[in-house]
């Protein structure tokens, strides 16, 4: 069974040192029930793979400032209201590896789907480009990209079923498709879960296949000002 | 007369082909929109996972589910659609978009484009979007002012700022002259309150 | 605008030597009133790019019984219909190149989304392998493939608007979104076409921006026993 | 006594753990879906671009749009779900499946698969997406009979019949016997009126 009760057992087990997905560009889509749930359980030393590295003192914001995170993958830190993330990184307590936005989306699909590699025209030319192998093919230059997988995904969803079917909602879809493909344990955290057999078929976003723990969680929304 | 920031904008909604797929780039390129007219039938990408995006939204209109790149609240349009961020980047890198518009620190005359990273050492490094969007829509379209706040040309034989994409830029609008670059170098379209000569002498 | 009215004009201008991303597994999305309009325009030493190399005598057994088809990539070609496409093969009188399946629908996403060429697991040590670059990554063994990219595509949906936005029908869905990405012009037949405002933007599953011609067909069924 | 083909359907039903995700190949495959019960909650996934899988249709359930990879008509469960081939087998190639069970020509006792080409030189070569489930799948289980029709075994040291996979099978369920195969050989599970001795002589 896929449903859990309560945040705290759809984040247990989590262990130090993990490759975490999480969902979410700016505030839409972000699993802050999850993240709190995350900092509760008090996993540490963990790799953090999002759009953003947090936005205010609240969801990623909160993880980072509790200390558990050694490394940040993600296409765009700064932000105006990032300064729990920008004073870690400027005193040299957290790794950042900054990565193009379609890089970011691509090597997760990558590692969902098998693809040990796949050449990329993002980015070349540019310092992004350095260290990584270039091929040219049919006259255009690439980048070798590799996956990037996570040992847990955190997303938010809409609605689930039991079975984990998911569908978002609007601009809150982001990563979370991509990401439930490409973690080991994929949780989500929905604002409602439906009776098997209402979600149409035909309107599934996320297969159940990809998602392991579906928690029911209040949607709430942060409106922090000057998100980017 | 040179430009406002308005005025640009006008220019380069004016320039964007009737039905093109557009993405307008976070800042000054978002005011295109306000320009476009329904006539055009221009359709507006957002690469956080819509087509067909709407104005801002304002009042109860604002949701927190739906927002631009820019993480501003917007509104869907008829015809809108929602994908994740793998489909979204395919269209962006596919080459499946008409034109985007972006802001620019530096544009070389060759294309090469300069807007993510000024190159300060101790500048947090964001990339966003930029280097997918640079080359991956069919023309890119750089709006900006020909002159940084210390009078230097942003227009440049050779970017100095760290590089978003190489020869990806099909043309420049500013506030003083619109321009062709490319392979054969930079070429003025349109001139506004600035003689050729001046202009020779910045490109 | 991108609907037309009649299917002669939705194939208009297809060339000689074009590549034809054909829809469809066994006849469940295959586009037959495009395929039978391709037919009649007329356009020869044509590229083939399906799943199947067609059944009985209609849609791409036609296509292929009137000459046209210089060569199929396709991942099943033998069937137990596929008497047109056996007969011009054995007398070599088509070029063939077989395909696994998932490698038939990567190769035409990586020509849809600008990737240059991916490692794949599949076909490692195999005679598909047989001329293809080998890579170990993370000890395991993969294979260089190349995108497939269409000059055209022909696909069957269910309802479109006339921006283009397309909504399938159950595993009629299959190859048609793939394929409406890797083409340079995507032409759709369809049950219906309904008003812009009324598919529902959530369960969109092709938008429009990669969908060049729309024409409605009634909606035919081809119930060829023994298809595969 | 050896195993009719329900009855191997039926062991390789047993096998098959509660809640798993499974493809079932074209053929004989398919005939462990009748043995399956409810409590066991497999859902079925066919490479056509379906979860949750039903039975095959009959009567007026058959619908043209609705086909298992075999082409056959079937019926949709509740909590199923439809997308396209890349999504299909990016769950299959990504290692999503638990487990999928395949038909074979030949099995090395090593876990190699031969199942898509006899190797006969005017045979027109057709793979579907054998190859991608047999790299997919967490488990890979072959069902075949153990010798084949001019009595030579079909596990064997090395296969003959060009390759669909090498390493890949796990499991593989005959008529006379059920044998783990990997890295180290073949062992033994079960066997159905043969003595390991004969067993033994043959792989």
């Amino acid at each position: 069974m896929k449903i859990r009760d309560t945040v705290d057992e759809a984040v247990a087990g989590i262990a130090d040192g993990s490759t975490v997905l999480v969902g979410g560009f700016g505030l839409a889509g972000m699993p802050f029930d999850l993240i709190e749930g995350l900092i509760r359980q008090g996993a540490t030393g963990l790799t953090i793979v999002s759009n953003n590295a947090g936005n205010g003192d609240v969801g990623l914001a909160a993880l980072l400032k509790a200390g558990r995170v050694q490394k940040v993958i993600c296409s765009f830190p700064r932000q105006s209201d990032s300064y729990v993330f920008d004073d870690l990184y400027r005193t040299g307590r957290i790794e950042l590896e900054v990565v193009p936005q379609g890089n970011l989306a691509e090597r997760m699909r990558a590692a969902g789907a098998g693809i040990g590699a796949f050449y990329c025209p993002t980015a070349v030319g540019t310092p992004l480009a350095e260290g990584k192998e270039t091929r040219t093919i049919d006259g255009r230059d690439y980048l070798l990209e590799y996956p990037i997988k996570g040992d847990v995904a955190l997303i938010s969803a809409h609605r689930a079923d039991r079975m984990g079917n998911l569908v978002y909602r609007k601009t809150a879809r982001n990563f979370g498709p991509v990401m439930a493909t490409a973690a080991t344990t994929t949780i989500v955290q929905v604002s409602e879960v439906v009776p098997v057999g209402s979600l149409d078929p035909e309107t599934v976003v996320t297969p159940g296949i990809f998602v392991d723990r579906v928690v029911r969680a209040e949607a709430r929304h942060y409106m922090v000002q000057g998100a980017r | 007369m040179s430009l406002s920031t308005d005025e640009l904008a006008a220019l380069v909604a004016r320039d964007i082909p009737a039905d093109s797929y557009v993405n307008l780039g976070i800042g000054q390129p978002t005011r295109v929109a306000d320009h476009l007219t329904p006539e055009q039938g221009v359709i507006l990408h957002t690469e956080n996972g819509m087509l067909n995006m709407g104005p801002a939204a304002t009042g109860d209109d604002v949701d927190p589910d739906l927002t631009n790149a820019g993480k501003v609240p917007v509104t869907e349009l008829p015809g809108a659609s929602y994908f994740h961020h793998a489909d979204s980047f395919l269209m962006m890198r596919g080459g499946h978009l008409d034109v985007c518009v972006l802001g620019a620190f530096q544009v070389s005359v060759h294309g090469d484009l300069a807007n993510w990273h000024t190159g300060a050492a101790d500048a947090i490094p964001a990339v966003g979007g930029a280097m997918d969007l640079a080359i991956g829509a069919k023309q890119v379209f750089v709006m900006m002012t020909l002159f940084d706040k210390q009078g230097r040309p942003k227009l440049v034989p050779a970017c100095t700022y760290p590089l978003t994409g190489l020869r990806c830029v099909s043309r420049v609008y500013t506030d003083l002259a619109v321009f062709d670059v490319g392979p054969g170098g930079a070429v003025v379209r349109e001139s506004f309150g600035i003689t050729r000569e001046q202009l020779r002498q910045v490109t």
